[in-house]
């Protein structure tokens, strides 16, 4: 692992920095958990239950590559990230950021390393205070991190980059609310650059746009990263995109990755069942392709993160589900060896080879409907009776 | 839901607890009080030391503070000494809370089935004649203060055009009384004369007690119904093809209902405030009419006791309101 | 939170919503007026202007709205009469200058003649005067009460908001207590504990009620900021948290309670009145203030019902001018009523 | 001989010489107990004083005593022992006869209180009668034979016997009082609760009580078709409670009750000019300026006391403040009552004689806390605020400074003075029977504690002292060329305080009404009022 | 079955009569002290039984307020709609009101975007949809229960029994959408128009759905407009595809020739700015400069012109009118590939 040590802030001015060769791990997540409480009580709240919005994360990121991370809507991604950046509380597990563990970071010490790490939004919206104008939006970072001093001294630097994500110097004086979707999106970017990170996490950065403007953000975020040398964890549920964008993608499914690999390696031999069928469902703009391919069909929905199955917790969906183990025994990320892969594919089924080679066939899965535990189903009423009004 | 109950009934009992302590302390420490006021001009030192010993008021507040306590769990709240000296404090307010919710209620009713119409009206003709009229004048409604309304509307009905008696409750008569709710009275034991006496009565105290939920309610009905009319799920229902009956009724007002719901438990605040000026230019005893003579009187436990119980039934009303709102809105109830 | 239906309760999805049809409205205004042409860059051409911020942009639409002018211009011009009214009654509104003539049965309020054309109070004090110069007592009250109260709900209110957790428990559970008591009581209670009233107890007394229902208000919102992502994306800068709170959380959260203080304004005048009608006043009349004379008038009422109707209509027409001003305010930052 | 009362007399149908109308009137407040003896206000008064009587009554239309259940009565030598003849043939509305046994039932039970009793309800004993017990101005009360009753007192007082006329020493039924059980007064809380005799008044007069609709606010009161004397003309009173004033004028000029009390004198005329009867009562109080010279030490001067009254312009705050037939007071009592002194003059303003007293004195820079109570009106004082502004505009204009105080009457004024917490303060005294000692003797006979801290000044004994024997002296004319004398002297030698002056308070019916004749105690008989003629 | 290989050999619909044809709908919307605003211009198609033709385009060109239009759901105030939309040969824009609420939901169905919204919150499933059998099949309550039940059953909707009596909120997105679909197809319209229906769905939700619309329509041969920004789905449900920029039609073609063969600038563009699951990952994706929000209005010139890699002095000049090939239409003076004759421009047509 990497020991690179914070460089003194002064000589981390552009073209100069200096990063560690590419392919080091800059980012170490061991085993990262993160559990929201479900709370419910009389006059003092007590804990009924856990969302288990991630549950047992291992992942590294090395320095200068794209992580991908995909998986449906509610299966922890967001939260992951989030985790990543200590911007949630993590339950348990380890986050090392080039060989700092941050989650021992607290207080002054944690708001100065965010210098380092930063995030671009889904809702380039909702991400930018309306109140601000672009320019204060943009030296407000610098300013935390003692980057310049005032706004005046921060212009050249601003000028660059805003016109690094492509917006014009006019745009300085102007307010969020006057642009346009994908304009708002390189605002989000350009703040995220303004303090130099060396980690992006790029929750949904282009979900909330229009085709085209999405590839241009797409090609603006890739420019960025041959540019400034950047590190990312893309998180996107658009398979297209994030295999366009990533080095190495990992698939979550219910705050688990369950597969990982490099990116082509990935899409060309899905191992997982849940990937399989993730892959097959995406429809391409292709009508050959589109009339010809076959499609698994998942039935049901994504299971509540607050009462997972137990073992494999795509035992429930999987067409390919076993009687034995799957049910019960929650299959580790592993390393698999199968022809036609690359060394570093990593699954987490018990059956990954089996189904890989043909001697697992398909089959009809029974749809459950599931409920909820009743203490869960009641804490949530409660809170939702909290939430109206009282006055 | 049960739960849910049970805490906010909990919460309602500490609520009560702190604001009897926050009351009590607040009462004992205003100037003068129960002796003066009992003994008046005619106090001598000697009089007003004696009645103080013999009340107990020369001891520390909190041990008066605790035998009040003791005595109110008890359901003793203490005698009135200025409304109606020699009644029980809790009597007193037996008696006078039928004339309040009486009262609030008509006046809940003539808001809510004036402004709920209103508002469903303009907010489908948004920036009409209608629609603007109906806003400013709901908006003059808040300006106009209370009392002043109610002068105007006893000048006019009552005394000019004699329509309306001019205040009190009920004219004298040999009415039974079984509820305290005089109406109801009426109705139960067949006095017909009595009940109309009472509504008559009735009218113009609520109308002017109701001018301010009806704003509100009326502004509150006209945005939410401006909101339902945009969801999503009214055009699925005018994609369906459904009658304007239908999708008025079933789709339209059942959702717009819901913050109104809401609004009216909060009304219910507005409306016991303002049946203190209401019940006092209209003479109707009620708790707001007590309220105002028992601070003139500085009735300590007729106070207390009102306050208390205007407490615990606004929270109670509200805690009952969000009850309805779960009732009508499956999303809030418990699955 | 549950997640089949944060949708339905989250206040951030208002968020989305209004953001929706701000592009679109976005979208047209651009449609209609682009006609520079020349090379376009990928994000689009961005005019040379200076921005508009979202005030500004709201006092546009606002600019528009009849409503919202005439409440302004009933506020406009209260505010001025509050200022220059010394200068333009005739008398000193404190005066008795009528005093020989009253007398309190043959003529208790001296009724109009040269020099004073609406008469005298009961004092024989120049009833135009009063009105006139009342209305700086009268903006005093209502400003001051508005602004105690607003003053104090934002402390609670912010404190509340920004450190979740006890301290939040603890406010919130003073300000139910304060709010389970209607709130002409509450104040009632309050000005009847001062040992001695004065226009300041009155103030007092309406500005606590307020306090409960602006500190209620900051906090849900600054609540919904909270979560909002750009408060989290200043988090993940490294903003100081003090800094998150002031510059991110607080401004964007004030909105609703501006539009409740124009609200307040209006109704601290009326309960100004409603207490001195219950006697529980400034005492002190020789500065007028337009509650007082209304309550005051009531003696007189139906015999010189003109002493109270001066007043009434006074406060009624700059009530209904905070109003109408607060409640087009209220429409126009409310980004579900634009369209 | 009487049976008991049947209830078909109440409808009215057949009722003895009176008509069958109600008279309804607008009560200011809710009655306290109808029990009179517990009680101490006039709206209390104002109902029992029509279900009963007492040995002694006011006359009608004046603040003399005439004859009640006792038709004549004489006090032995010393004045310590008087002997009450009682009117034959009177029974109580349950029945039971009015006697010697009757009365002294009723003395005994009066002055046999319990503790708590004696600390508040039972005020008006303690207070005329000077307590109870050993320190109690009432000894015994003896039936010499069935209809003859001797009263022995402490000691000669010119109270005597015009106290008996008070409302709450009226006569009770002994058998209501017994199985009412009358002198079980507790205390609950911060009140008083009172035996069931408080809800079941049963006295002699014109009319019995009906029932009191709490709920309703209302008291009826139904006429005693066994009544003594001559039966009353109403068949009904009906007293609705309506605390707001301009309510009942309201309610006056919609013709749904007939008359209320104290009509704000700006209304007066309003009234009059609506067809009403405002009926104006002589004055029988005084409203004055009080002085502290224990608080403040300047007015231990009597020229600084003398110039204050000189500062005041009483002819004008009566005239511009007061109704019509109120007057300037020249001393500390109204014209009708015995000791008046019609010789002293109220005191005319002079500016520059009080600038000069207050140089002389050294108090050019006087300054005055000067306190006026809010949340009251008063017979004597229809609006404090008024009077004391007018006041100060007075004392301004001679140099003093004033520093206006206001406190709510029950929220610390009373208090206030009682503790002397202010140098000057405004405050009146309605009599409550025809008696000089009901108003000085109130003012400045208890030296150790009155509000005019009259201990603090050299005349304070002397004055206490010539009050007390004023007041022991049993022949009647001495006794009032003593209290003229001492009427003079407070005027023009001490000085203690400054009378102000004398209001009337009126009543008011509609035009219907006839044969009320207005009380100077504002003790008004309703059992001569008729309406509509009926 | 959980694995399915789309039919190859699709019914071809292109015979039969339209039953549907839309022509020279425009839709202009008043604006308060603007311009007013032209959302749909002059659009024209038609849609045949069992056909199912796609109306793609960026956000704001039009596409919802073409389908409103057609339902007659557009607001009552503020906008003028022009043109005709021709169902069975009825004009559906002359209809009144009640002739208009007939025809809706019995004869056209729609499915909307947001499944949640789409639906009543407060009130059952089962009851919205018995609502559209009792006012069009004049069923009572109790007989449209079945149906109902049927409906949510066909629709894939598993335990239905328990469903009918849930509330929206209880139900997962992708059984939300059902649901909805369930309510549109009740009383077996002919027609069916989903504005979006997927875009709020996951991916594997959204395939159920697809694959559901997909068998609805070879089943009942509905006509089936789909709207939607998501060149993906329509390439692979769609049998005609109309591509829509600033409220107009600026091509048309079956989806094959459409997908491989783009002619218009626009469409190629967007073609091109989609990252593809297949071939090189690491290629520039080649994406339309600018946004929407930049078009021009179509009145003196081609408003996709400033955005246009084609774009030559004629576009910035005159507008180009839409001209028909064969089954194509193309709208531009300066298509791809330069192959095809360029378009007349809308003065020479007049
Ligand atoms: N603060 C929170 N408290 C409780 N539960 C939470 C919280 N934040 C997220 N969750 C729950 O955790 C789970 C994972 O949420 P997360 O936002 O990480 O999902 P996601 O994969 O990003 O989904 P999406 O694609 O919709 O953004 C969800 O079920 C969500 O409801
Ligand atoms: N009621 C309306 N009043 C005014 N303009 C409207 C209205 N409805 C839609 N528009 C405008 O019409 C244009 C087309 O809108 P439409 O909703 O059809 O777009 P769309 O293609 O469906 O976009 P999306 O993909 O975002 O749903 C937009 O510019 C929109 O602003
Ligand atoms: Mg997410
Ligand atoms: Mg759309």
């Amino acid at each position: 692992m990497s020991t690179a040590a914070t460089e003194p802030a002064s000589d981390r001015a552009k073209g100069d920095r200096t990063r560690g060769d590419k392919g080091e791990v800059l980012v170490d997540v061991q085993d990262l958990k993160v559990h929201f409480p479900i709370k419910r009580g009389i006059i003092f709240d007590k804990v009924v239950g856990h969302v288990y919005a991630v549950d047992g994360v291992d992942l590294q990121i090395r320095r200068g590559e794209t992580y991908g991370l995909v998986g449906e809507s509610g299966c922890g991604k967001s939260t992951l990230g989030r985790a990543i950046l200590h911007l949630e509380e993590s339950t348990e597990g380890t986050v090392t950021f080039d060989g700092q563990s941050l989650t021992d970071l607290g207080g002054e010490d944690l708001r100065k390393r965010r210098r380092d790490l930063q995030m671009v939004f889904q809702d380039p919206m909702g991400s930018l205070d309306p109140r601000q104008s672009v320019e204060s939006l943009l030296v407000e970072g610098m300013k935390a991190h003692g980057i310049v001093g005032d706004a005046e001294a921060a212009m050249p630097r601003l000028k660059q980059l805003l016109s690094d994500v492509g917006l014009p110097a006019a745009a300085l004086k102007k307010y969020p609310h006057e642009f346009s979707g994908g304009q708002r999106q390189r605002i989000g970017i350009a703040r995220a650059l303004s303090v130099d990170p060396e980690l992006i996490v790029a929750d949904e950065p282009v979900s909330a746009l229009d085709v085209s403007v999405q590839a241009q953000v797409i090609n603006l975020l890739a420019d960025l990263q041959e540019e400034y040398g950047l590190t990312y964890l893309v998180i996107a549920h658009d398979l297209a995109v994030v295999r366009h964008i990533s080095d190495r993608v990992g698939v979550m499914y219910l705050g688990g990755i369950v597969e990982e690999s490099d990116a082509a390696d990935l899409y060309a031999n899905p191992l997982h069942p849940y990937t399989r069928a993730l892959l097959s469902a995406v429809p391409v703009p292709d009508p050959d392709v589109e009339d010809t391919r076959e499609q698994i069909l998942l039935s049901g929905d994504l299971p509540s993160p607050a009462n997972p199955p137990s073992g494999c917790r795509f035992h429930t969906r999987c067409p390919w589900r076993q009687e034995s183990r799957c049910d019960d025994e929650r299959p580790q990320l592993r390393l698999v060896e199968i022809d036609g892969t690359t060394g570093s594919h990593k699954v987490a089924c018990h059956y990954a080879e089996q189904i890989a080679s043909g001697e697992i066939q398909p089959h009809d899965v029974e749809t459950q409907t599931e409920d909820k535990p009743k203490e869960l189903r009641e804490a949530e009423g409660d809170e939702v009776a909290d939430d109206i009004p009282f006055t | 839901m049960l739960r849910f109950i049970v805490r906010r009934l909990l919460q309602l009992v500490l609520v009560i607890f702190a604001l009897s302590v926050l009351l009590f302390a607040w009462l004992k420490s205003l100037p003068g009080g129960t002796v003066s006021a009992m003994l008046g001009e005619r106090a001598t030192p000697e009089s007003r030391e004696a009645l103080t010993k013999e009340l107990g008021l020369d001891q520390p507040i909190p041990v008066q503070y605790w035998s009040f306590l003791k005595r109110a769990v008890q359901g003793d709240f203490g005698v009135s000494n200025g409304v109606q000296p020699g009644t029980p404090a809790l009597d007193l307010l037996l008696e006078r809370f039928p004339a309040t919710i009486e009262l609030s209620i008509s006046a809940l009713l003539v808001a809510v089935l004036l402004a709920l119409p209103l508002g469903y009206l303009a907010a489908r003709r948004r920036g009409g004649i209608l629609d603007n009229v109906a806003i400013v004048g709901s908006l003059v409604g808040v300006a106009v203060p209370v009392f002043f309304l109610a002068f105007l509307l006893k000048y006019w009905f009552a005394i000019e055009l004699g329509w309306m008696p001019v205040s009190g409750r009920q004219e004298v008569g040999n009415a039974t009384r079984v509820t305290g709710f005089f109406v109801l009275d009426g109705l139960l034991t067949r006095e017909w004369d009595a009940s109309l006496d009472a509504l008559k009565h009735l009218v113009l105290p609520a109308i002017a007690l109701a001018s301010i939920p009806f704003a509100m309610i009326f502004r509150i009905t006209r945005a939410s119904v401006l909101d339902v009319l945009d969801e999503d799920f009214v055009r699925t229902a005018r994609s369906k093809g459904l009658t304007s009956r239908v999708i008025r009724g079933r789709h339209i007002m059942r959702n717009a209902l819901l913050p109104v719901i809401t609004a009216i438990g909060l009304q219910t605040g507005l409306l016991l405030g303002g049946a203190i000026l209401t019940e006092t230019v209209f003479n109707f005893p009620g708790i707001g009419n007590a309220l105002s003579e028992g601070f003139t009187k500085r009735d300590y436990p007729v106070l207390q006791v009102i306050i208390l119980a205007a407490a615990g039934v606004y929270v109670l009303v509200n805690l009952v309101v969000d009850i309805l709102y779960a009732v009508v809105d499956p999303r809030v109830r418990t699955r | 939170m549950t997640p089949t239906h944060r949708d339905a309760r989250d206040p951030g999805t208002k968020g989305p919503r209004g953001l929706g049809s701000r592009k679109k409205e976005r979208i047209d205004e651009l449609a209609a007026t682009a006609g520079a042409s020349g090379p376009v860059d990928e994000a689009g051409a961005i005019d040379d202007t200076a921005g508009v911020s979202l005030i500004a942009s709201a006092w546009r639409r606002l600019r528009r709205s009849p409503v919202f002018l005439v409440g302004l211009a009933i506020t406009i011009a209260f505010v001025v009469l509050a200022i220059v009214s010394s200068w333009l009654a005739p008398h000193d509104p404190g005066e008795w200058l009528l005093y020989d003539k009253v007398s309190p049965q043959s003529n208790p309020i001296p009724g109009p003649e040269p020099g004073f054309p609406l008469g005298a109070d009961d004092k024989g004090r120049d009833l135009l005067s009063r009105l006139l110069v009342g209305s700086r007592q009268t903006l005093i009250v209502g400003v001051c009460a508005t602004l105690f109260g607003l003053a104090g709900g934002l402390v609670l209110g912010t404190l509340a908001g920004a450190f979740s957790g006890w301290v939040d428990s603890v406010i919130m559970r003073i300000v139910d207590v304060m709010l389970s008591i209607p709130s002409l009581l509450l104040a009632f209670s309050i000005s009847a504990v001062a040992s001695r009233p004065s226009q300041w107890t009155l103030i007092i007394a309406i500005a606590i009620v307020q306090i409960p229902i602006f500190a209620r208000l900051l906090r849900g919102s600054m609540l919904a900021q909270r979560s909002k992502d750009h408060v989290l994306a200043a988090r993940a800068l490294g903003v100081k948290k003090s800094a998150i709170v002031l510059r991110h959380m607080l401004p964007n959260s004030l909105g609703p309670v501006i539009v409740q203080a124009t609200l307040v304004l209006a109704t601290a005048i009326i309960d100004a009145a409603a207490l001195s009608f219950l006697g529980l006043g400034n005492p002190d009349d020789r500065n007028p203030e337009w509650g007082q004379m209304l309550g005051r008038a009531q003696t007189y009422i139906y015999d010189h019902p003109h002493l109270a109707f001066y007043p009434a209509i006074c406060i009624i027409i700059v009530a209904l001018g905070f109003t109408l001003m607060g409640e087009s305010l209220r429409e126009a930052l409310d980004p579900k009523s634009r369209r | 001989a009487e049976s008991e009362r049947s209830d078909d007399g109440s409808g009215g149908g057949s009722g003895g010489e009176g008509g069958d109308g109600t008279f309804t009137f607008g009560a200011a407040g809710a009655p306290e107990v109808f029990d009179p003896f517990y009680a101490s206000d006039g709206e209390t008064f104002r109902i029992t004083r029509q279900i009963f009587e007492g040995l002694v009554e006011v006359k009608p239309g004046s603040a003399e005593i005439g004859p009640g259940l006792a038709t004549e009565w004489e006090p032995n030598e010393d004045g310590t022992k008087w002997t009450f003849t009682l009117r034959d043939g009177v029974t109580f509305s349950d029945g039971e006869e009015m006697n010697a046994e009757a009365i002294c039932a009723n003395f005994e039970r009066m002055a046999d209180q319990n503790e708590t009793a004696q600390a508040g309800p039972a005020e008006y004993w303690a207070y005329s009668m000077e307590g109870f017990g050993e320190d109690s101005l009432y000894r015994s009360c003896e039936a010499t034979d069935d209809m003859t009753v001797d009263l022995t007192i402490a000691r000669p007082t010119s109270k005597f016997p015009a106290l008996l006329s008070l409302s709450s020493f009226a006569m009770q039924s002994p058998k209501a009082l017994e199985e009412g059980n009358a002198n079980e007064v507790t205390k609950q809380g911060e009140g008083f609760s009172y035996p069931e005799n408080a809800q079941n008044p049963v006295g002699t007069g014109p009319y019995t009580f009906e029932k009191y609709d709490t709920a309703n606010k209302t008291v009826t009161l139904k006429r005693n078709d066994d009544y003594w004397g001559e039966k009353a003309k109403n068949a009904e009173i009906v007293f609705k409670i309506i605390p707001d004033e301009s309510t009942r004028r309201q309610e006056l000029e919609a013709d749904s009750i007939n008359g209320y009390d104290l009509p704000n004198p700006v209304d007066w005329k309003g009234l009059e000019d609506g067809g009403n009867q405002v009926e104006v009562r002589p004055a029988f109080n005084i409203l004055y300026m009080g002085l502290n010279p224990e608080r403040n030490e300047k007015l231990q001067d009597k020229k600084v006391r003398e110039a204050i009254g000189l500062a005041l312009d009483r002819e004008g705050m009566v005239k511009a403040q007061l109704p019509e037939g109120a007057v300037a007071a020249s001393q500390f009592m109204p014209d009708t009552v015995q000791g008046y002194n019609s010789e002293l003059q109220p005191t005319e303003r002079d500016v520059e004689k009080a600038k000069s007293l207050l140089k002389e004195a050294g108090a050019e820079d006087l300054e005055l806390t000067f306190a006026y109570p809010s949340e009251v009106t008063r017979p004597y004082m229809p609006n404090p605020q008024k009077i004391h502004e007018a006041l100060t505009n007075n004392l301004e204009e001679v140099g003093i400074t004033v520093k206006a105080v206001t406190k709510p009457w029950n929220g610390g004024y009373l208090d206030g003075v009682d503790n002397g917490q202010f140098d000057a303060w405004l405050l009146g005294w309605t009599g409550d029977y025809d008696s000089a000692d009901n108003f000085i003797g109130t003012f400045f006979g208890n030296l150790e504690s009155n509000d005019f801290q009259t201990s603090a000044t050299d005349f304070g004994e002397q004055l206490s002292q010539e009050i007390k024997e004023a007041d022991q002296t049993v022949d009647e004319a001495e006794r009032t060329a003593m209290y003229e004398e001492l009427n003079k002297k407070i005027a023009e030698e001490y000085i203690p305080g400054l009378p102000i002056s004398h209001s009337p308070p009126a009543i008011v019916v509609n035009e219907d009404v006839e044969g009320l004749v207005a009380s100077p105690l504002t003790a008004e008989e309703f059992s001569t009022v008729t309406v509509g003629g009926k | 079955m959980t694995t399915t290989t789309p039919e190859t050999a699709r019914r071809d619909p292109r015979g039969a009569e339209p039953l549907l044809s839309v022509r020279d709908l425009t839709v202009t919307f008043k604006r308060q002290g603007e311009d007013p605003f032209v959302a749909v211009d002059g659009l024209s198609f038609d849609v045949r039984p069992g056909q199912t033709v796609g109306l793609v385009g960026e956000s704001g060109c039009g596409k919802s307020v073409t389908s409103l239009a057609i339902m007659g759901l557009l607001p009552d105030r503020g906008n003028t709609v022009t043109g005709s939309v021709e169902l069975d040969g009825r004009d559906l824009l002359t209809l009144s009101n009640k002739q208009m609420r007939d025809l809706r939901g019995s004869d056209i169905g729609m499915i909307f975007q947001d499944p949640l919204s789409s639906l009543n919150p407060v009130v059952p499933i089962g009851r919205q949809v018995t609502e559209v059998l009792e006012r069009h099949k004049g069923m009572s309550r109790k007989s449209a229960k079945p149906v109902a039940r049927e409906m949510l059953h066909k629709v894939g909707i598993p335990d239905p029994d328990r469903r009918l009596t849930e509330y929206p909120h209880q139900l997962s997105g992708g059984m939300r959408q059902r649901a909805l679909i369930a309510m549109a197809l009740a009383c077996e319209p002919r027609m069916l128009i989903a504005d979006e229906p997927t875009t709020a769905l996951d991916v594997t939700i959204q395939a159920q759905i697809l694959a559901l619309l997909r068998e609805l329509v070879e089943e009942m041969d509905t006509a089936l407009i789909m709207i939607t920004h998501d060149l993906g789905v329509v390439a692979g449900l769609c049998d005609e595809v109309n591509v829509l920029y600033g409220g107009r039609l600026v091509e048309r073609g079956d989806r094959h020739p459409l997908f491989h063969d783009p002619h218009h600038p626009y469409t190629g563009g967007l073609l091109s700015s989609v990252p593809s699951l297949e071939g090189d990952a690491a290629e520039r994706l080649n994406p339309v400069p600018g946004s929407v929000a930049d078009n021009l209005p179509w009145t003196s010139s081609c408003a996709f012109a400033p955005r246009c890699s084609n774009a030559i002095e004629r576009c910035r000049e005159e507008t180009p009118a839409a001209v028909a090939s064969g089954d194509r239409v193309l709208r531009c003076f300066n298509p791809l590939g330069g192959q095809a004759s360029p378009a007349e421009s809308e003065e020479d047509r007049r």
